[in-house]
């Protein structure tokens, strides 16, 4: 039999004002089951608590019904306040008689009645409570960061610092990312090399970083704390701990003419490759696709030069399984494919580039040594085209609806560096909008217009034409003029839209995160968690999220960390005892629960049952993890058998609260 | 024997609705007969029988026993009892008057339901002769002549008159309150139909079906035959063929929480169901083969071994042309006789 | 189709392929066939049938049969075949066990057709050129086939196969049917036409759960309507509301799921047309989220299970058409 | 159903409101002292997904006369797409009710967030004035429950 208290507050006037809180602490004494109703000045008192601590203990109260104000503001203290007087808080419910009662109606017989009919709707639900405890769950103290670009060095980097344990996977033989790629940055116009490879090379150090390169996540398993994450290490077919990156074996491979994917195709490697000078970590690797050893059997010259003994033919790929207890995803983006472009003959014209394809074409250590010329014929152009927006806020499915977000300044920065470096060339830049919100942003963009001239033209080019000349046509509208443009130029430039990278939505399949249409990582939420996913545990880095710069991206790398050294200093999370639960008996495997769970809280496993005929049988039920359920209840109405119900706002309880206000 | 122009059927309806609740069967839309409450201008069904059969006029498929008035925390115990008023059902075929008789041996039975007592002793049952059955009906099998119907009067009809007459007091009443309607007739041309009608009946596919090997001794018999699985094999444990049943008779109590008090009701239930008489302990027939065989040991053995060999069922054949997926106590039967 | 369909049951059982066979069984009459399991080729030879009347969808005795040693036969119409990769989605079937003969599907017969014509005392039905000869106790009688046709299979969907190991006779296509015609007919009535309409229908509800206990979508192991913790468990409807929410409920737990495959009103005893609650869900869901057909695939998710960012607001229902 | 001295009709109306926004909302309207009809009564469901159709039909059984469901907005959901789910089931059990004739303006969704309060007041005087011009719920309700 259940032994209910109830405690009527009078906040002062404000309740009292409009409500009668004496009829109505009286007409819940008559409650089935509630032996004790009282009303008070200030429930939330220290001598209101009292109040309530002492009938918990003078009448071994099974349960506790305050109608005060919201539970927003004070069900913690009354659940605090049942804890200490040792009833169980989820024993306790609030009537909400102020914020939506009597500061609504001024008319105190209707306000009563109201107020009385929200508290027999506690009653009811308290009658069907039952006590809950938060779990505990252990924090794995170490870190995973999913891809090795700035945005997962950074995050690794800061982690390190608190003192955690972090490794980074990157599927490519080096850390570094697409900022490796890049020549300078804006809006300082420093070169990208100079503050990204300190980093690399801090990482490389930091004994709390483990760095595996050339290496995929091919599995997780488990929840927030504790992650299980199988790893594969490709076989690079160079032991890395004898390799010493002296470069012998990139020099003497005879299979030198793999295109050079560092330097965008415009050069060539070696079969045996050190990406590039700086790479981290500096280990030769050898890639299989073009080794003649490995493909048939016949070399062998750079296991006979290399002084360490470090090649080695039959590595194969490794698994290694490690914990974690966060997980950082900083998988970054890439230029969108242009093929379906043809207006803008990418592929006929070798003139025609890409902005990241620039970016090698202007660099120091790229194919030309920093010298820009045009990859056809070697010359220095000297009119060159900028076309923005190629891919991005498109609305037809051959881009992305999207603002790629970048490229208005990396725009700019190439237009000034072109005409600072090659003051004879005219460059010309056609865009939609050029959206320059940013700290010193619009001053670098009115730079380029105002300092250097470049020519800012709005309007969309319709078609880049190559000429028999080697000259190729642009042909434009210049929309604020109102006429169409023909430029023979010597190079064009294409803005092209970035997309996250193709191993993010297998990823995400894997960790059970959202991702948004595009692809892109979805955050817990938009505005208060935007660098957490709504998955526990599971944090976002950098681009993968959304198009970034550099400077947002180091910003959103930082902020990822601290959350995850948030998680990482906890020896063990509590729990939301208020999670969804199955019943085993009931449930039939159907896996709605499991679709529209955004936590990915809910698996399946095969259990064996004794059925009611008397067989066993092995069936296939839902289990949810309580460590990450955060009890949003959208699996107990997927659930159609009614097997999976909620702490705390059980169907019953609901139902129960609807009875009693219809009554 | 008295009888009325068919043509005249209203006028009988009207006279008897005047002062009493008359229930005929009428066809629906859908193609199904049910009976309904007459009003001027309904027609009389040419239906052979209802979908639903006639029991719910004295075993309704829900009712409700007893009221408890909860205010705060004090409970009024409240009769809902009330003295049924009278009540006419006209069109009961054979096979369901039979099923009344079933239904009475349950209900009237020490301890007595007063509930069904009640409407029981208030209703009048005119049945009306088969002319036309169907290949599913086997009434014959448990000894009813579709041609002669039992129930308090029974009506004849020879196509152009309807014959009635009495088989009891309350059957008489019934018809001195509408004799004025009525006029002597001629019953040659009936009896010419009603043999016709024997005729047929004898020529139905079912019509060599016999009882022979069941009845209340044949229990260890049947219990453990292997049959029950593959019968039962494709049962999909619905309540059709219960439902449909003029002589299914089981129930369960259940309380209803209208907010305001409790109401306790009763309601048909169905031995093919999985909860039926679940206890505490949990459920006494555990899979859909037990449940099944319970259903047709219950009609053919134990029912009889209860009562004097009579069978639970009137071989109405509702339950042949309603079940799902086809099974019924024919087949069962056929399965289990031994030839 | 009869004899060929033996005949490969037959072979499959030979060659030790499969196990056991589900099929159907002939019944008293022409038109009673049951579901029944077949072990043997004699059982096979002696009471296997396939005809105009064979219209039960067979694929939801597989969620039992499946998980029993051994590999089953199932003979699958059209229509079975998305019944049956809806449950694989569900994992409430194992594939591996059940070998699949696509088998060329209806029109079917619907025998309270030939009944409501008046025709009774049935002893065989003919199908002459598409008009039926019928014998009776009283004389033979005609009919056109057409008119005799299950509701379910007038308004066929698709004569296609979603699934099969193999298929026996010819690969139909997906039928451009009429079948949300009645829907629209019910939606462009006022409201209080509506509500007559369907409390004339569920009033004939007799909640014998056959609806329920058919359809290869419910598969529940314990249905919230037997139940005493749902809250909303009942047995018989005692009230109007009782039968308006076993029925809205019912065809909202299959809502995204359901395949049309119509066995929920052809086993009503009462001639309600359930599957237009159903349909009704089927129309909204292609209106609102494009279109869907459950069974037509084992991977896509159920509509309600999904969302779209730009998908319509709730008072598109507001908006719709004349009260 | 209530009904007071002028025996002006008073509708029942159930509002279920997500804890993170509209009962926040609600709140805040209160906290506003914003008035709104007391023919509202709200039950705290953590999010709006958590709204089983079988609530809805529960409440206009045991006689309320309209049922409102008020969650975050698309896109806010604290679970991130609890709403989303809410949207559709809701459309297509709305669309149901209306197939089978019951007064579509008897049920609503609205989306209210913590920070509009006069949004969530005013959302409750249209809806309880809608409700009232329909009268009292008689095509789902549940005689058994009326009141005497």
């Amino acid at each position: 039999m259940q032994r209910i208290g109830v405690f009527v507050c009078h906040c002062g006037t404000n309740i009292a004002a409009t409500v009668d809180v004496k009829a109505v602490a009286e007409a819940l004494g008559h409650e089935p089951g509630v032996i004790v109703s009282q009303d008070y000045q200030y429930m939330c008192s220290e001598s209101g608590q009292n109040l309530v601590k002492n009938a918990i203990k003078e009448h071994n109260l099974t349960g506790v019904v305050v109608c005060s104000c919201s539970p927003r503001m004070h069900e913690n203290t009354f659940r605090k306040a049942a804890a200490s007087a040792g009833l169980n808080p989820y024993l306790v419910e609030i009537a909400n008689i102020r914020e939506q009662c009597s500061w609504i109606h001024k008319d105190i017989a209707s306000a009563t009645e109201k107020a009385i009919i929200l508290g027999k709707a506690a009653v009811a639900k308290v009658h069907l409570n039952a006590p809950l405890t938060a779990g505990e769950s252990p924090v794995v103290k170490r870190a995973l960061v999913i891809g090795g670009g700035i945005a997962g060095i950074q995050t690794a980097l800061d982690i390190a610092e608190a003192g955690f344990d972090v490794d980074i996977v990157e599927k490519q033989p080096t850390i570094g990312g697409k900022m490796a790629q890049i020549d300078k940055t804006f809006p300082t116009l420093d070169c990208a090399a100079c503050i990204l490879t300190p980093k690399m090379v801090e990482a490389s150090q930091n004994e709390h970083i483990t760095i595996h390169s050339y290496s995929e996540v091919s599995d997780v398993k488990g929840f927030v704390g504790n992650f299980t994450v199988t790893i594969k290490k490709k076989a690079r077919f160079v032991d890395e701990t004898k390799c010493t990156g002296c470069g012998l074996c990139t020099e003497k491979c005879p299979m030198n003419k793999v295109p050079n994917e560092f330097n965008m195709g415009f050069d060539n490697r070696s079969a045996v490759y050190i990406p590039f000078a700086q790479a981290v970590p500096k280990v030769a690797t050898i890639d299989p696709n073009y080794c003649m050893m490995l493909k048939t059997g016949k070399c062998g010259v750079c296991s006979k030069v290399c002084s360490v003994g470090a090649i080695d033919y039959k590595q194969e790929d490794k698994l290694i399984e490690q914990k974690y207890g966060a997980i950082v995803v900083a998988t970054g983006f890439n230029p969108i494919n242009l093929d379906k472009y043809d207006e803008f003959a990418y592929n006929q014209c070798p003139d025609v580039v890409t902005s990241l394809e620039l970016e090698r074409l202007m660099n120091a250590a790229g194919p030309n040594g920093g010298t820009l010329l045009r990859p056809s014929d070697k010359t220095h152009p000297h009119k060159i085209v900028f076309v923005q927006c190629v891919g991005s806020r498109c609305d037809d499915s051959k881009g992305k609806p999207y603002c790629s977000k970048i490229c208005c300044m990396y725009t700019a920065k190439h237009a000034m560096l072109i005409r600072e470096k090659y003051p004879d060339t005219e460059v010309y830049v056609f865009y939609i909008d050029v959206r320059t919100p940013g700290k010193n942003f619009d001053e670098f963009y009115r730079r380029a217009v105002e300092q250097y001239n470049v020519h800012y033209i709005k309007g969309m080019v319709g078609k880049v034409t190559p000429r028999s000349d080697g000259k190729i046509d642009v042909q434009a509208s210049d929309l604020l003029a109102n006429e169409q443009l023909h430029i023979d130029a010597d190079m064009v430039v294409l803005a092209a839209a970035i997309e996250p990278d193709k191993t993010a939505r297998p990823l995400a399949t894997m960790l059970t995160t959202q991702m948004d249409t595009n692809d892109f990582f979805t955050e817990a939420h938009p505005k208060l968690r935007p660098v957490e996913s709504a998955t526990a545990g599971i944090f976002l880095s950098g681009a993968c999220q959304g198009p970034k710069d550099i400077p947002e991206t180091v910003a959103q790398a930082s902020a990822a960390a601290a959350k995850a050294i948030g998680l990482l200093v906890k020896n063990s999370i509590t729990c939301n005892p208020c999670v969804a639960h199955s019943d085993e008996l009931m449930c039939n495997g159907c896996s709605s629960c499991e679709k529209v769970c955004p936590y990915g809280a809910i698996t399946y496993i095969d259990k064996e049952f004794k059925m009611p005929d008397r067989t066993v049988a092995i069936r296939r039920v839902a289990s949810v993890n309580p460590a990450v359920c955060q009890g949003c209840g959208a699996c107990t109405v997927a659930c159609p058998s009614g097997a999976m119900d909620l702490n705390g706002f059980s169907n019953s309880q609901i139902i129960a609260e609807v009875d009693a206000i219809c009554k | 024997m008295l009888k009325i122009s068919l043509d005249k059927l209203d006028k009988l309806f009207e006279a008897v609705s005047a002062s009493k609740a008359l229930y005929v069967p009428t066809d629906r839309e859908d193609g199904g007969a049910e009976y309904r409450k007459y009003e001027s201008g309904m027609k009389l069904s040419s239906a052979l029988n209802t979908v639903r059969s006639a029991k719910d006029f004295f075993f309704p498929q829900t009712e409700n026993l007893v009221d408890f008035k909860m205010d705060g925390k004090s409970i009024e115990v409240i009769d809902v009892r009330e003295e049924a008023e009278d009540f006419v059902i006209f069109g009961v075929r054979a096979c369901d008057a039979r099923s009344f008789t079933i239904l009475d041996k349950v209900f009237l039975a020490e301890p007595v339901d007063s509930y069904y007592k009640n409407r029981r002793e208030h209703g009048t049952v005119v049945t009306m002769a088969c002319t036309r059955p169907a290949e599913t009906c086997f009434c014959g099998t448990f000894g009813i002549d579709a041609a002669s119907p039992e129930g308090d009067a029974a009506c004849y009809s020879d196509g152009e008159n309807l014959f009635i007459e009495a088989h009891n007091e309350k059957g008489q009443k019934f018809i001195d309150s509408v004799s004025s309607l009525l006029e002597e007739g001629d019953t040659s041309k009936l009896e010419e139909t009603r043999s016709k009608t024997r005729e047929i009946l004898k020529k139905l596919p079912l019509a060599d079906l016999t009882t022979d090997s069941f009845g209340g001794d044949k229990l260890n018999e049947y219990f453990n035959s292997d049959k029950w699985g593959v019968l039962s094999e494709s049962c999909l444990g619905c309540g059709t063929c219960t439902f449909v049943c003029p002589t299914c008779q089981c129930y369960d109590i259940k309380d209803f929480n209208t907010g305001h008090g409790i109401k306790r009701f009763r309601c048909w239930d169905s031995c093919m169901y999985s909860d039926f008489t679940k206890m505490a302990h949990g459920n006494p027939r555990l899979t859909q083969l037990e449940r099944f065989r319970q259903r047709f040991m219950h009609k053919l053995v134990y029912f009889p071994a209860n009562n004097n060999g009579e069978f639970g069922c009137v071989g109405c054949g509702r339950c042949l042309s309603k079940c799902p997926i086809s099974m019924n106590i024919v087949k069962v039967m056929k399965a289990l006789e031994v030839k | 189709m009869q004899e060929a369909m033996i005949n490969k049951a037959k072979q499959l059982l030979a060659d030790g392929i499969v196990d056991r066979v589900i099929g159907w069984k002939r019944g008293e009459f022409v038109y009673d066939i049951t579901p029944a399991i077949f072990e043997t080729a004699e059982e096979l030879e002696k009471d296997f049938v396939y005809d105009d009347f064979t219209a039960a969808n067979v694929s939801k005795y597989l969620v039992k049969e499946s998980k029993k040693e051994g590999k089953i036969l199932a003979f699958l119409k059209p229509c079975d075949t998305y019944s049956f990769n809806q449950l694989i989605k569900e994992h409430r079937v194992v594939r591996e066990n059940v070998y699949i003969v696509g088998i060329p599907g209806g029109p079917k017969l619907d025998a309270e057709k030939i009944k409501e014509k008046g025709i009774t005392g049935i002893l065989s039905v003919k199908n002459e050129n598409y008009t039926l000869k019928i014998e009776t106790v009283y004389g033979e009688e005609t009919m056109p086939f057409y008119e005799a046709v299950l509701d379910k299979c007038a308004s066929c969907k698709s004569k296609k196969h979603m699934i099969y190991d193999e298929l026996l006779g010819e690969e139909g296509d997906v039928l451009d049917s009429n079948r949300f015609d009645m829907v629209e007919k019910l939606e462009n009535m006022t409201a209080q036409e509506r509500y007559d309409f369907w409390r004339e229908q569920l009033s004939k509800c007799i909640r014998c759960n056959a609806c329920r206990n058919v359809c290869p979508a419910c598969t529940c192991e314990k249905c919230v309507f037997d139940n005493p913790d749902s809250g909303i468990e009942n047995k018989a409807p005692a009230d109007s509301f009782e039968e308006n929410m076993f029925h809205i409920i019912r065809a909202f737990h299959v809502a995204g799921r359901c395949t049309d495959c119509g066995e929920c009103s052809r086993v009503c005893p009462q001639n309600i047309p359930l599957h237009l609650l159903n349909r009704k869900f089927i129309k909204d869901i292609n209106t609102f989220y494009g279109e869907y057909q459950a069974g037509e695939d084992t991977t896509s998710r159920a509509p309600l299970n999904e969302y779209k960012q730009s998908d319509c607001e709730a008072n598109i229902v507001h908006e719709r058409g004349a009260e | 159903m209530q009904v007071n001295e002028n025996k002006e009709f008073q509708p029942l109306i159930v509002a279920f409101c997500c804890n993170w926004c509209s009962y926040a909302g609600a709140d805040l309207a209160g906290t506003n002292r914003l008035n709104y009809p007391d023919n509202i009564k709200i039950i705290r469901v953590p999010c709006s997904c958590r709204v089983n159709p079988m609530f809805i039909l529960r409440a206009f059984q045991r006689g309320a006369d309209g049922v409102i469901l008020c969650g975050c907005h698309p896109g806010d959901c604290h679970y991130t797409s609890g709403n989303y789910f809410t949207r559709r089931r809701m459309t297509l059990l709305f669309s149901m009710l209306d197939f089978l004739g019951i007064e579509r303006d008897r049920t609503r969704v609205e989306w209210v967030s913590a920070a509009e309060g006069a949004k969530f007041a005013a959302t409750m005087n249209e809806f309880t004035e809608a409700v009232k011009k329909l009268g009292p719920n008689r095509r789902l309700e549940d005689l058994r429950c009326r009141k005497q």
